[in-house]
Parts: C-alpha cells; sequence; structure tokens
C-alpha cells in the first residue's frame, strides 16, 4: 500500500516517564490483578468468619505487638519511598542510591518482623480453617514483601553499576516505589482482618 | 528431522514410566493368592504371596489402595482402640515401635489373625486385598514407608499433622517407655 | 545485495523503501534456526506458535471425546474403564477450557491486536514469550499426567470434598490444580500486555472511537482475566495448600467451607465464558464488515455492550449453584442477573443483523460462520435462559441437558467464530489463501454434525441421563439416542478433519493471498501477508475507524524512529497522540530459562512445600538475567 | 447433727474401713488419732511395689493386721502383713484379650472385704471369692463375656449375702447389666440389664418413677431405633446399697455408639439413676439424667447416700455428681431430684426443666454426626471420676473435680466386634484457669463452702477423716487439707500419679494408719506413663490433646514402671 508521511517523531524522547512508559502502566496492571487477589482472600477470610459459630476458632486472638511494630514500620517507609521516587525524577544518582540503600533496609527489616509475626498468630495453619486464612493472608502479603525487596535489592545493585545513569532506569526506580506504595496500602486492610476483626 | 530422534526417544523412555493403575475390582483368584503369606513359626515378619511380588507390590505405594486403607481403618473401628494412630486402649501406632515389628506381613498377619491382646482377626470382615490395603496404610502411619505415596487428612476433626505434610517425619530413635 | 550498515541514532527518514526494510530486517529478524526459535519475542511467531498449539490440544481433547462418545455408543460398553472414563472427561473439559478456549482467544489477541492497532510488537515482548512457555509446559503437564494415567478424575471444575485431601487420593487433583496455575500465569501475563499495549501502542490517531472492534473485545476480556483469574488462583493455591500441608479451608469440621470452593471456582469460572466468548463477539464485528460491505452499524452500542458484558459477568456466578440450597432473595437476584445479560448480548446481535441487512453480504466462508454462530448462539442462550431459571435448574442440573447447553454456548458461541475467523485471518498470518471450496465442506459438516451431535443430548437429560457417567443400563432407553450422538460425533469429527487438512495443506500450496485479499478496512491489512518481523516499515496514522477504506490512496504514516534500535511509538490513552519513542525488547533466552525454572518449582511444590523457598531461588536468578541491562541501544534513554 | 455416713458397709468401692466414724470411734488418748494436729507428724512407715504399670485406682482393703491389694490386670492379689511383708498372692487365670476392652486406661476397682471373704472382679470377666486368711479361692464364677465386649470395672457390692456386680463396656457396644451373686457359692440370683423389654430391664409392678416421662411399656426398646438397644451401652457405675430401704442404687452410662443420630430417642434406661429392690433386682425407680445423651457423658459417677435434713424435714439423700456438671441432690426413695447445680464450669447444659428433671441443653453445644462441637464444658469424663467423701465433722460433700472441656464430632459407627466402637473424634481440652479442684460442697447451702484448686484434674478418691481430706493428685503428690477451710496442711510426693483412694486405719497396734496406692493412669492420666503418643490429638480419648496444652504438660513423666502401695504411720 502506497504510503505518505503524516507526522515527523524524532524530537520524541527516547524513553516515556511515568504515564507515558509502558511500565508504568504494567505496574498498574499487575498492582489490579494482585489487589484483586488480596481482595478475594479477604473476601475468603470475611466468608469463613460469616459461616463460623465464633471467631477467632479456637484460638485466642492474634498478638498485636509484632503487627504494629511492622505497619508503623511499613508507614514509616512510605516517606523516604517517596523521596526517592522524586530523586529518581529528578535523576539524582547520588540522592537516588542512598534512598535505594534505605529502603532495602526497611524491606529487610519487615521481613525479620513478620518471622515473629507469624509466631504471634498463636495458630497454625493446620490448626483449623481459621488459622488457615490467616496463614493464607499473611503468606500472600510476605510473597509480595519479598519480591518487591528482591526487586528493590536488584535495582540497587544496578543503580551502583554503570547501568544506573540511565534515565530508563530511574523510571524504574520510580515504578519501583509505585509498587511498595501498593505493598504498602494493600497490607493495611489485611492488618485489619488479621488483628481487627478477632478483636470486634 | 534433528529434533526428530530426540523426541521418539524422549517418548520411548515416557512410555517406560509406571502408570498408576486403580482397578476396582480384583479376580477372585488374585485375591485368593493375595492371602497365601508365609509367616515365620513365631508370627512376626515372613515372606509375602508370590503374586504381592508379582503384582509389583501393588499396595504400599499406591495413593488409591492406602486411602482405601485408610478409609477402611476409620470404617473398621481400629480408631477405638488406636484412635489416629495415639494409641488409647490400643497401643500407638505413630511411634514406629510396634510389638510385632513393621513387617508388612507381620501387619497382615496380625489383622488377618488377630493378636493375643486384644486384637481381633478381620478375616471374616474384609477380603485380601483390603486386609493388604490396611496393612498397607498403617505402615505409612507408623511411617515405615515414607515417600512415593501417602494419604493427606481427612475432612474431619484435625488430629494430627497432615500425612504428608512437610518433610517425611522419621520414627523416633528410641523405643517410649511402656 | 546488503543493507549499509545502520549507525549508532539512524534515523528512518531518508533511506530509500528498500533500504529501509533491509534495516528494520536486520534489527528486528529473529536469527533462523533453532536458537532462534528458543529466544524469538516477535509477537507474531508467538502468537502463531500458541494458535497451533492451542488447535493441537483442541485436537486431543477431541479425541478424547470421541472416545468417550465410542464409550457411550452402547449400554455397558468396556472400551473405557470407569477410572480411565473419569480422567477423560475431566482432561477433556479441563482441556478445552484451559488449554484450548481461554488461550487460543488470547493468542488470536496476541497475534492480531498490535497490527490492528498498528505498532510492531506486543508490550512486554519477553512476557509474551514467558507466557507461551509456561502455557506449553503446563499443557504437557496435564496431557503426560493422562499418559501416566494420574491425570485429574474430578472434573473440570474440580469440586471439593471429591478434589480434596479424603476423597481424591494420590496427586491426580493437584496436577489439575497446578495445570490452572500454569495457564493462568499464561493468560495473567496477556492480559497485563494486551492491556498495555491497547492503552499505549496504537498508533497516533486511533482514539478510543477509532479503536477495531476486536481490540475491544480483547481489552475488556483482559480485565476480566485481570479481576477474575486471581480468584481460581486462590481457589486452586488453597487446594493444594488443604492437600499438601493440610489446611482447612475446605474441610466443614475445622470451620472451613466446601461451598467456599463453588463461589471462588465460578466467581472465576461464569468470567470465564465470556473471557472466551467476547474476544469472539468482536471477531465477528471485525469481520462482518468486510463481508457485508460496509462499516459496521452500531459502533458506540457494540462497544458498550462489550463493556456491559465484561461487568454484568461478575454478577452471575451464583447461577451455576442453584442446586446448592442458596437463600431465596440471592437465587432471584441472580437469575434476575442473568436475565439481564441477554440484553447486551441481544444488542450485539441486532447490530450484527443490521450491519448485514443494510449491506450487500458476501458470503465467503467466513461469513458462512458467522452466520452458523448466530443460529447456534441462539440456540444455546435459549437454554441458557431455562437453567438460569431455578425451578427447571434443580429439575436439569448435571443432566445432559446441561451438557448440550454448554457445548453450544461455547462451540457456537465461541469456536463457530473462531474457525471463521482463522479463515479469515488464515492469508494475514501464512501468505495464502484457505480453500473455500473445503471451507464450504467444513461448514456444512461442522454445523450439521455439530447440531446432530449435541441437540439430542437436550432431550438425553430432559430424560434423566446424568453428566459424568461412564455407562449406563439398556434399561434406562437411553441407547438409541446415545448411539445418534455418537454416530453424529463422527460427523463433527470430520468436519475438524478437513478443516485441520486444509489448514495444513493450504500453507504450502493455498494460492498466493496479497497483502489485502478481502479488501478488509483495519490495519493489520495494510502490511504485507505474512507481516515482516517490524509489522509496519512506517507506523501508520490513523484518521478513521475503518483506516483502509477511507484513506485508498496512501496511507498517512509517522517518520522519525530509530533504525538501530526497536523502536515503537507510545502514544496517550484516549486520542493516541504520540508521546515517546521508546524500545521494544530484543530476543532473549531468558524467559525460557524462568518458564523451565518457574515449571520445575509449580510440578516440584505438588509435592513438597519446600520447593516453593528452593525453586525460587533459580527463579529469582533467572529473572535478574531477564532484566539485567546488556547495554544495548534499547537501554538508551 | 443427724447425720450418719455410709462408710463402710455400704462402701462403693470396698474399703473396709473408711471415713471419719471408724476414726473416732477407734481414738484413744495414747497414741494419737489421725487429725488436724498430728497429720504434719505422718511419715512414711513402707511400700510395697506391686510391678503392675497400669493405673491403680481404688483402695486396698485392710482386716486386722493385713493389708489386701488388687493390682490391676493382669490381676494378682496380695496380701501383706502392715510391716510390709507379703503373706499370700493369688493370681487368677487371665485373659489378655481383655485389654482390647480396657477402655479408659482399663483401671479396675477392688478388693471388698466382706464375711472374712475378699471379694473381687477381675478385667476379663470373673468374679471371685478368697478367704482372706489363706488365700484360698472360694468360688471364681465368669460373668462377663468379652466376646460381647463386657468387662468388669468396678469393685462388686457386697450386702445381705449378696454379691452385686456391674458390667462394662458400653463402647464396645455390650448391653449394661447389674447381677447379684449368691455370696456363699457364686451362684447368680438374678441379672437386670440397662436397654430392652421390660422383662429383662426389670421393670414391673413395683416401678414407680417421680418422673411421668419414665411411664409407658418396654420403653427400653420403643426409645430407640429398632434394635438398636441390643447394642445400647448404659454400663452400670458404681453401686451403692441402702439396707434399710432394701436397694441397691446406680447410675447407668451412656448410651452406645456416642454418635445421637445414629439413635434418635431418649434412649431408655441409659444415662440416668435406677434404683432396684436389693433381692429381686426389680427397677423401684428410674431418674433419667441426660436422655439421649449427646456428650457420651451418662451417669455412671460415683455416689453418696447421706443422710439428712432437707428443708427442715429428715431425708434419705442421695448425692449425684453428674457428669453433664451438675451435683445432684436425689430424694432416694422415690429418685425425685431435689436439687441441681453446677460444681464446675458448664455450658452444655444451662439447668434443669423441674417438671421432667430433664437437662435443658445449650443449643450451641449439642452434636450431631460429622459436625464438629467446640469447648463443650464438660468433657465426656464428666466433673468428678472418683469417690467423693462426706466430712463427717463439717457435713461438707468433698468432691475431687476435674474441669476439662471438649471439642466432639460423632461419626457414623458400626458395632464390630472385638472392637470399640466409639466413632467419635474427641479432644480434651484444659480451659483457662485451674484444671481441678478439691471443692467442698455445702448441701445446706447449696454451695461450696470452700475450693483448693489444683493444676491437674483430680482423678482419685478423697479420704474424709479427723476433720482432715485427703487426696492424691496426677503429678503425685498427696495431700492433706483442713475440711473445714481447705488450708493446707501435708503433703508428700510419690513416686507416681496417685489415681487411687486413700485409705486411714488402726492397726492392731494402736497406731494411726494411712494407706494409699500411686500409680497413675485411668481416663485423665494415661498418658503420663508412655505408650500414648500425644501427636495425635484424639489420642487416648482426646487425652492427647489436653496433655499438648502446657498447664497438663507436667504429667508426662509422673509414670512409673510398676505401681506401689504406700502406707504411712504417726510415729
Amino acid at each position: 500500500m502506497r504510503e505518505r508521511v503524516a507526522i515527523d517523531l524524532a524530537h520524541l524522547p527516547l524513553h516515556g516517564r511515568s504515564t507515558a512508559s509502558p511500565t508504568w502502566w504494567g505496574t498498574l496492571a499487575f498492582m489490579l490483578l494482585e489487589g484483586s487477589g488480596f481482595a478475594l482472600a479477604i473476601a475468603v477470610y470475611l466468608y469463613l468468619l460469616s459461616n463460623a459459630p465464633e471467631w477467632p476458632i479456637g484460638a485466642p486472638a492474634p498478638d498485636l505487638g509484632p503487627g504494629i511494630a511492622l505497619t508503623a514500620l511499613l508507614l514509616a517507609s512510605l516517606v523516604p519511598n517517596h523521596l526517592v521516587a522524586r530523586w529518581a525524577a529528578k535523576d539524582d544518582i547520588r540522592r537516588t542510591r542512598i534512598g535505594l540503600l534505605v529502603m532495602c533496609a526497611l524491606g529487610v527489616a519487615p521481613c525479620i518482623l513478620r518471622i515473629f509475626e507469624f509466631r504471634a498468630l498463636n495458630v497454625s495453619w493446620d490448626d483449623n480453617a481459621y488459622g488457615s486464612i490467616l496463614w493464607l493472608l499473611l503468606g500472600l502479603h510476605t510473597t509480595h514483601l519479598l519480591t518487591d525487596l528482591g526487586d528493590t535489592i536488584v535495582l540497587t545493585a544496578l543503580m551502583f553499576t554503570r547501568h544506573g545513569r540511565n534515565r530508563r532506569r530511574f523510571g524504574d526506580v520510580e515504578d519501583n516505589a509505585v509498587y511498595w506504595d501498593f505493598v504498602v496500602l494493600a497490607w493495611l486492610p489485611i492488618f485489619a482482618c488479621i488483628y481487627g476483626v478477632p478483636r470486634l | 528431522m534433528r529434533a526428530l530422534a530426540p523426541a521418539v526417544l524422549a517418548a520411548l523412555a515416557f512410555a517406560g514410566c509406571q502408570r498408576e493403575t486403580r482397578d476396582f475390582r480384583t479376580d477372585p483368584p488374585v485375591l485368593a493368592a493375595l492371602d497365601d503369606v508365609a509367616p515365620l513359626p513365631n508370627r512376626i515378619g515372613g515372606a509375602p504371596p508370590d503374586v504381592y511380588v508379582a503384582l509389583g507390590q501393588p499396595y504400599q505405594a499406591n495413593a488409591y489402595a492406602l486411602s482405601e486403607g485408610k478409609r477402611l481403618y476409620d470404617g473398621m473401628n481400629c480408631k477405638g482402640c488406636h484412635a489416629d494412630g495415639g494409641g488409647g486402649t490400643g497401643p500407638a501406632l505413630l511411634d514406629g515401635w510396634w510389638r510385632y515389628g513393621p513387617d508388612i506381613v507381620s501387619l497382615y498377619v496380625t489383622l488377618r489373625d488377630g493378636r493375643p491382646r486384644g486384637m481381633p482377626s478381620y478375616a471374616d470382615k474384609l477380603n485380601s486385598e483390603q486386609l493388604w490395603q490396611v496393612a498397607a496404610y498403617v505402615q505409612t502411619i507408623g511411617s515405615y514407608r515414607a515417600a512415593t505415596a501417602a494419604t493427606s487428612r481427612n475432612d474431619q476433626m484435625q488430629s494430627r499433622p497432615s500425612e504428608n505434610r512437610g518433610p517425611a517425619r522419621a520414627p523416633l530413635t528410641e523405643p517410649p517407655s511402656r | 545485495m546488503s543493507a549499509p550498515a545502520i549507525l549508532p541514532g539512524e534515523l528512518d527518514r531518508g533511506a530509500e523503501r528498500a533500504i529501509l526494510h533491509r534495516q528494520l530486517e536486520r534489527t528486528w529478524a529473529t536469527p533462523a534456526g533453532f536458537w532462534g526459535a528458543l529466544t524469538t519475542v516477535d509477537h507474531k511467531t508467538i502468537g502463531l506458535r500458541y494458535i497451533v498449539t492451542a488447535f493441537g490440544f483442541l485436537a486431543l481433547g477431541g479425541v478424547l471425546a470421541l472416545a468417550m462418545r465410542w464409550q457411550l455408543a452402547r449400554p455397558e460398553s468396556r472400551v473405557l474403564s470407569a477410572d480411565l472414563y473419569n480422567q477423560a472427561f475431566t482432561v477433556h473439559g479441563a482441556n478445552m477450557m484451559f488449554l484450548f478456549a481461554v488461550p487460543v482467544m488470547e493468542a488470536m489477541a496476541v497475534y492480531l491486536v498490535p497490527l490492528m492497532i498498528g505498532t510492531r510488537n506486543i508490550a512486554f515482548p519477553r512476557l509474551n514469550a514467558f507466557s507461551y512457555w509456561i502455557y506449553l509446559f503446563g499443557g504437557i503437564l496435564l496431557w503426560a499426567a493422562f499418559a501416566l494415567q494420574i491425570g485429574p478424575d474430578v472434573g473440570w471444575f474440580a469440586y471439593v470434598p471429591l478434589s480434596g485431601p479424603q476423597y481424591s487420593s494420590g496427586k491426580r487433583a493437584d496436577i489439575w490444580a497446578q495445570m490452572i496455575t500454569f495457564t493462568e500465569i499464561a493468560a495473567l501475563a496477556i492480559a497485563v500486555e494486551i492491556v498495555v499495549t491497547v492503552f499505549k501502542q496504537r498508533a497516533p490517531g486511533m482514539s478510543l472511537d477509532r479503536i477495531p472492534l476486536f481490540v475491544w473485545g480483547a481489552l475488556v476480556t483482559s480485565f476480566l482475566v485481570m479481576l477474575a483469574m486471581p480468584a481460581i488462583m486462590i481457589a486452586s493455591t488453597s487446594l493444594i495448600l488443604d492437600r499438601l500441608v493440610g489446611t482447612h479451608f475446605f474441610n466443614p469440621t475445622e470451620g472451613g467451607d466446601v461451598l467456599l470452593w463453588q463461589h471462588l471456582f465460578w466467581f472465576f469460572g461464569h468470567p470465564e465464558v465470556y473471557i472466551i466468548f467476547l474476544p469472539a463477539t468482536g471477531m465477528v464485528s471485525s469481520m462482518l464488515p468486510t463481508f457485508a460491505r460496509r462499516p459496521v452499524f452500531g459502533y458506540l452500542p457494540l462497544v458498550l455492550s462489550i463493556v456491559a458484558i465484561g461487568i454484568l459477568s461478575f454478577g452471575l456466578w451464583v447461577h451455576h449453584m442453584f442446586t446448592t440450597g442458596l437463600p431465596r432473595l440471592g437465587e432471584s437476584f441472580f437469575t434476575a442477573s442473568s436475565m439481564a445479560i441477554a440484553v447486551p448480548a441481544g444488542v450485539q446481535i441486532f447490530c450484527w443483523l443490521a450491519t448485514l441487512w443494510d449491506g450487500r453480504p458476501v458470503w465467503r466462508t467466513p461469513l458462512l460462520f458467522i452466520a452458523a454462530f448466530i443460529v447456534t448462539f441462539v440456540l444455546g442462550g435459549l437454554t441458557g435462559v431455562m437453567v438460569a431459571s431455578v425451578p427447571l435448574d434443580l429439575q436439569v442440573h448435571d443432566t445432559y441437558f446441561v451438557v448440550a447447553h454448554f457445548h453450544y454456548v461455547l462451540i457456537g458461541g465461541a469456536v463457530f467464530p473462531l474457525l471463521g475467523a482463522i479463515y479469515y485471518w488464515y492469508p494475514k498470518m501464512t501468505g495464502r489463501m484457505l480453500s473455500e471450496r473445503l471451507g464450504r465442506w467444513v461448514v456444512g459438516l461442522i454445523f450439521v454434525g455439530f447440531h446432530l451431535t449435541f441437540f439430542p443430548m437436550h432431550f438425553l437429560g430432559l430424560q434423566g441421563m446424568p453428566r459424568r457417567v461412564y455407562t449406563y443400563q439398556p434399561e434406562m432407553g437411553w441407547g438409541a439416542a446415545n448411539l445418534f450422538v455418537s454416530l453424529s460425533s463422527i460427523l463433527l469429527a470430520a468436519g475438524f478433519a478437513l478443516f485441520f487438512l486444509d489448514v495444513i495443506r493450504s500453507a504450502r500450496r493455498g494460492p498466493v493471498a496479497g497483502d489485502n485479499p478481502w479488501d478488509a478496512s483495519t490495519l493489520e491489512w495494510a502490511t504485507t501477508s505474512p507481516p515482516p518481523p517490524y509489522n509496519f516499515a512506517r507506523i501508520p496514522v490513523v484518521t478513521s475507524a475503518n483506516p483502509l477504506w477511507s484513506e485508498r490512496e496512501a496511507l498517512p504514516v509517522v517518520t522519525g524512529l530509530r533504525v538501530d534500535r526497536r523502536e515503537i511509538v507510545i502514544s496517550s490513552v484516549s486520542d493516541a497522540t504520540p508521546q515517546a519513542r521508546e524500545s521494544s525488547p530484543r530476543d532473549s533466552i531468558w524467559p525460557l530459562v524462568t518458564a523451565v525454572a518457574a515449571s520445575v518449582m509449580l510440578i516440584a511444590s505438588i509435592f513438597t512445600p519446600w520447593a516453593v523457598v528452593w525453586g525460587a531461588i533459580p527463579v529469582a536468578a533467572a529473572l535478574i538475567g531477564w532484566f539485567w541491562p546488556k547495554g544495548l541501544p534499547e537501554d538508551e534513554a | 447433727m443427724g447425720l450418719k455416713a455410709y462408710a463402710f458397709e455400704t462402701s462403693i468401692r470396698g474399703a473396709l474401713v473408711a471415713g471419719a466414724l471408724l476414726g473416732s470411734q477407734t481414738a484413744r488418748a495414747d497414741p494419737p488419732a489421725l487429725g488436724l494436729e498430728t497429720i504434719g507428724r505422718l511419715e512414711l512407715a513402707w511400700t510395697f511395689r506391686t510391678g503392675n504399670p497400669r493405673g491403680h485406682a481404688g483402695a486396698p482393703a485392710v482386716s486386722g493386721d493385713s493389708i489386701f491389694v488388687l493390682t490391676p490386670f493382669p490381676h494378682a492379689l496380695v496380701a501383706l502383713d502392715l510391716q510390709g511383708h507379703e503373706r499370700w498372692r493369688v493370681v487368677p487365670d487371665s485373659d489378655p484379650r481383655a485389654e482390647g476392652l480396657a477402655t479408659g486406661g482399663g483401671v479396675t476397682d477392688g478388693p471388698v472385704l466382706a464375711g472374712g471373704r475378699l471379694y473381687l472382679t477381675t478385667l476379663d470377666g470373673h468374679a471371685m471369692a478368697v478367704e482372706a486368711a489363706t488365700g484360698r479361692v472360694a468360688w471364681d464364677r465368669a460373668v462377663a463375656s468379652l466376646d460381647a465386649g463386657e468387662t468388669l470395672r468396678n469393685a462388686p457390692l457386697v450386702q445381705g449375702g449378696r454379691v452385686y456386680v456391674g458390667s462394662a463396656g458400653d463402647d464396645a457396644g455390650a448391653r449394661g447389666w447389674l447381677a447379684a451373686l449368691d455370696s456363699g457359692t457364686g451362684r447368680e440370683l438374678w441379672r437386670r440389664l440397662s436397654t430392652g423389654p421390660d422383662g429383662e430391664v426389670g421393670i414391673g409392678p413395683q416401678f414407680r418413677s417421680a418422673y411421668p416421662t419414665e411411664a409407658g411399656a418396654d420403653l427400653g426398646v420403643r426409645t430407640w431405633p429398632p434394635e438398636a438397644w441390643r447394642q445400647g451401652g448404659g454400663s452400670p457405675g458404681p453401686i451403692l446399697a441402702d439396707a434399710e430401704l432394701g436397694v441397691v442404687v446406680y447410675g447407668t452410662g451412656h448410651p452406645a455408639p456416642w454418635n445421637p443420630d445414629q439413635r434418635p430417642g431418649s434412649n431408655r434406661w441409659t444415662s440416668g439413676l435406677f434404683a432396684r429392690d436389693a433381692a429381686t433386682g426389680a427397677a423401684r425407680w428410674f431418674t433419667p439424667t441426660n436422655p439421649h445423651d449427646e456428650h457420651a457423658y451418662g451417669a455412671a459417677s460415683p455416689n453418696l447416700l447421706v443422710d439428712r435434713p432437707w428443708r427442715g424435714v429428715d431425708r434419705k439423700l442421695l448425692v449425684h455428681p453428674d457428669p453433664n456438671g451438675f451435683l445432684q441432690v436425689l430424694d432416694r426413695e422415690t429418685g425425685l431430684i431435689l436439687s441441681a447445680k453446677p460444681i464446675v464450669p458448664t455450658n452444655a447444659v444451662s439447668g434443669l426443666d423441674a417438671g421432667s428433671g430433664a437437662p435443658v441443653r445449650a443449643d450451641a453445644k449439642r452434636t450431631h454426626a460429622d459436625t464438629m462441637t467446640r469447648d463443650i464444658c464438660p468433657a465426656w469424663t464428666g466433673p468428678v471420676l472418683a469417690e467423693p467423701a462426706l466430712s463427717a465433722e463439717t457435713g461438707f460433700v468433698l468432691l475431687p473435680t476435674s474441669r476439662l472441656c471438649m471439642d466432639l464430632e460423632p461419626r457414623d459407627s458400626g458395632v464390630i466386634p472385638g472392637t470399640l466402637s466409639i466413632g467419635a473424634n474427641v479432644r480434651l481440652k484444659v480451659p483457662a484457669g485451674p484444671a481441678g479442684a478439691l471443692v467442698a460442697w455445702d448441701l445446706e447451702r447449696e454451695a461450696p463452702a470452700w475450693t483448693a484448686e489444683e493444676p491437674l484434674p483430680l482423678a482419685g478418691g478423697v479420704l474424709a477423716t479427723g476433720g482432715l481430706a485427703i487426696y492424691g493428685t496426677l503429678d503425685g503428690r498427696l495431700k492433706a487439707l483442713d475440711a473445714r477451710s481447705g488450708r493446707s496442711l501435708w503433703e508428700y510426693r510419690a513416686p507416681s500419679g496417685i489415681i487411687g483412694r486413700p485409705v486411714a486405719f488402726t492397726g492392731p497396734d494402736g497406731r494411726a494408719y494411712l494407706a494409699v496406692l500411686a500409680g497413675v493412669g485411668g481416663p485423665l492420666g494415661q498418658a503420663a506413663r508412655g505408650g500414648i503418643d500425644v501427636r495425635d490429638a484424639t489420642a487416648a480419648g482426646g487425652l492427647a490433646n489436653a496433655v499438648r496444652q502446657a498447664a497438663y504438660r507436667d504429667i508426662l513423666g509422673q509414670g512409673d514402671e510398676s505401681g506401689s502401695l504406700l502406707v504411712f504411720r504417726l510415729p
């Protein structure tokens, strides 16, 4: 078919940032499908609750200590997270590197607390359905914590190599920050389910 | 064409794999032959029937047979004395330290003929195949056969960690005090 | 004649057309040979592979169906043992739903969507490659298990407690559940790709109201996948956990619930029907104007009904559970919403009829399939309205009436349009036409064979013949009808055999097609058949909903893209204004490596939960290999 | 104070000498008797190891300078002198099959001394009479059939020339019965069953129940599904006799199987209290306490006969600590329930219906086939497993209680000879708070006078003597409390847990003795000795689940390879 040139796009940037980036939208899409996974897991929790004559079943409510500490830590991590995103948006390699190191530490710490959190549930996954759904919820979120931590660590390593000074990588740092927001925010309803609902 | 040779080889290797067969009905002559155990004079251990070996010891590594055994264990009131392996009126089975040893033939003879201290005979209640199934299941309770096949927990009150949960459970290293 | 060396940063502006093609070829082409086959990320190669694999599974599933019909042809037949029959109907159902219907629809989207919206590759092409491998390994898992006689034997929806730890010994149900995981990972990956491709990679000027209807169908389907498939992931994961580590999600004694399974399953399972059906309607809407020789009637109502069906499909799941004794009010609600979905479905059908009515129909094979689809689907829809009413559903639940109903909906509603779509797009995919003469035979045999096979099943169901029985007694009086059904199924099989024959034969010997054999209006016909690795030498600019009909002299295109790296145009979501020149990743072996590592982890986790821990390490390593920059021009920004 | 304790002749568990009356009658100025002041000086005189590892329930019998111990199955009857030397030993033939029917640890009780003879029953179904002086077996009768699932657990009751023997084995689907034998020859005089037609049960013209629900022909058949009464359970518990009224009184066990949905109906005459004519066995009255028993409670708990004023009128009372957690006080002439108050935390039963005497069950704790009901209190073992005692000095009834709860899931089960058709999955649980307590019940106020809490359930009987309450615990402590206040006065650490009942007596030397059997076992102590794998929460009737809890874990390792008789003496 014959063609006629209508527009010249040479002026466009070689890489789109934020909403102009497919990665950003891809991250959003993954958040949507994982979010619907979280929502369904919570729906399972509420469904089992609605069937049970008593809740929690055969166990005291989970101890609050580790859970509250972890929630506080996650919420606090949002501040450096947004700072890193801002520095990355400004292509500030030095601050981005420091910020990512901080975020690595803030990714490891919740994982350690999570170990104590599993112990604080006061119920094993094979005791009853209440224990099962608690472990599933916590396990599901832990998977997200771990994957994002792995992502952050690899990205941090990457930023310290010659590939770091690249707008594409700064964009990755921004997308990673968006995903961390999701991991933190997805935790809040789960936290309410695990710790709040048995105390109602 | 070069890719074809490995594919054919792989298919042949695959064809050699063991199939998990589930016969819902066993031939009567096989049933009769399955009862032909040769226990030692003290009735502990012994030789399984030839047909059992010829069939490839079909009960101990077959999940279906094991779960049939578990179903019978429940239905034949084994639980009344041995609970879910923890014992009670009868001795515990979970610990694997058994009065008549871990041998499948011992278990078969125990189930078929009973034992003096209260273990009844099931010879007139179960056929030989069912006896083998229960014997094989009981063996898995004591962890004498780990591995390739296991039953899982039942949809009922949780009594002990699921059979196939986590790494295989090793028998205790010391006999428990009696 | 070789192309001159490509300079770093070189643009496509000045080059002659032939040189430009060679430069793009060098940048975009997958190397020939085995290694190239393993590493390619070309959406066309992967899409074709996907389609061929899916049809391969269709053929396998069809053979199983024939085996079951052979067994059921006579009362108390001994062709298949009870155990084998259980596996046969389970593998048939699971195969057709998870390995054929959903993947083939997504595969068609993988192949067609980038072409139809005028871009050079799908978004996240490596994820696309990964998706195919994972899908393939999942399919092999199911069929290898069946060959080893450890195939699942619990029905394609694997209801607990039958599939639970107590009643389903061995690893059969686990294989079903893990096969689900494989295919869901594959489907979710494609859904993400399609959404991002449609949102961000449309040719400049392709605003929302110029998107081809098939792309709309694929887009809404992708959202359905992202919202519904997590339900089955949660369900199958819970089932595996129940079976492997002794959780109690479905153990009523310890606070679990067996109905929870059905809720989760049908929360996915009902949208699943529309995941299969919506792309099919999209295909119909895209093919119809070509053969009616006029733009589709009611573009906006068609788009709105696709979206409406997508939304309503989430409110229907309980109508699969009417016999479980739910509260009356809930049943009434779900009956009402089941009826409500007939409205957008009806709007679509009337739009199609209006398009035909007003056009000058050219009765080629694809249009014949569309006609077969409309007739059959309307019949299936009618029985659907019948089973959506609680009293009748109680009567025919789990009988052959339901078998007949869903085969009418699925084969009539999805397979007929799909076969038409294969006839329609085959020239684009291969450069050659399928035989029109054989095509008419195929339509005839399949249409007649289908109705003769499945229509009598309605009566068998009303006579009380239950589903999933491996035999029946002569006194039941079902023998004659069953024999008739079984004989008719040979006719249906013959139609499919002829179709496969034509497809294989025409790939080499069919008449050469040319760029646009049907004189169609959408962008995929603007490029060569088959398209080059880069799809379009220059990305088109879209000025209407039927660009090839409105720009008959010369297609407006863009320039200014680099030829030394794989470059695509990123455009805005609503009106497709160009925003950036983005790079598209090169071929890579890492998606395959990751898929192998993930498969090892998933299959091993059927046997031990520790596989998840140890198996995650190679998966993570492979992912790092996948994403670590290699210093290529594509990494520039 | 108008109070008379039927301590010895009518003793439920055969100790000749027990309780306050003897203590006070034989008291001399010097040497001192066992009492509040002297208990601190009590010291161990000697021990005798029985060589039997099972649980040692009940008490030894004492006569003059001899102590008689019947060891658990396989039994040996041993006569010892007061220095601990063996005089003679009788080892009856034993049928090892009895072990397979020995539910709840298979503890037995006895012997009983009467008229120079020792009467005993064996687990494998024999009733025997042995000359106390020589150890010669006077007679030996097989009265219970192992083939039918019957065993003998409770000590016989000897009174008026008759030996009363009650069967055990309702978990094996056996019909419970009470038989009377001639004490001279062992000839069976009559046998009455707990289920079946009126003729077999002994319902006749003499039968007058205080409750209208008990009237009607063949209730023992009609309140069951067809033929289900043939394996209906209802084994008698400990038997008491009132010579004045000429009756024997006992509770019947729970119906079989456990699953209530397999036996719709009120399942007469299980889970209730029977009074029978001592001479003919004809039923006088029956008071149901757990009709259509859903929790395997039964009513076969050890009772007390007390004569005291009740609301201003002198009455012959039956004090019955029912397994459903309520202490019931009945008029034993009519079977009318006068009072019912919970003695442990309960939730399965909220109270008694005044008109029918039937318990009012809480809907949340009802049980059905294949459905688990959680946290039912009390557990199937009931609150009182061993003999309570009446403290003569205070008038309090001393109740050794356990406060266990349970999760119960009844399941369908069939009767297969030689097996136990329990068919239920059960887990015992220790609720928050102490698992046991010695409760001093004030009959007047219908409330506890004081409660001595124990970390473990109490499974052994209580001795009330000299103003003291003496009892043993599962973790092997023998304790003496002040019966007025519950203040702890003395404690001794035994080599094994105690489920036996202490006896006090005065020897020919005039010194005060205390004897008790140590040897943990029984339904609440079985796990201590090993042989149970606590990884299975349902092992040993669900006991394993309780033992896995921290509160109960102390019991592990309390078992000894052999039980022993501990004999204490005041200096």
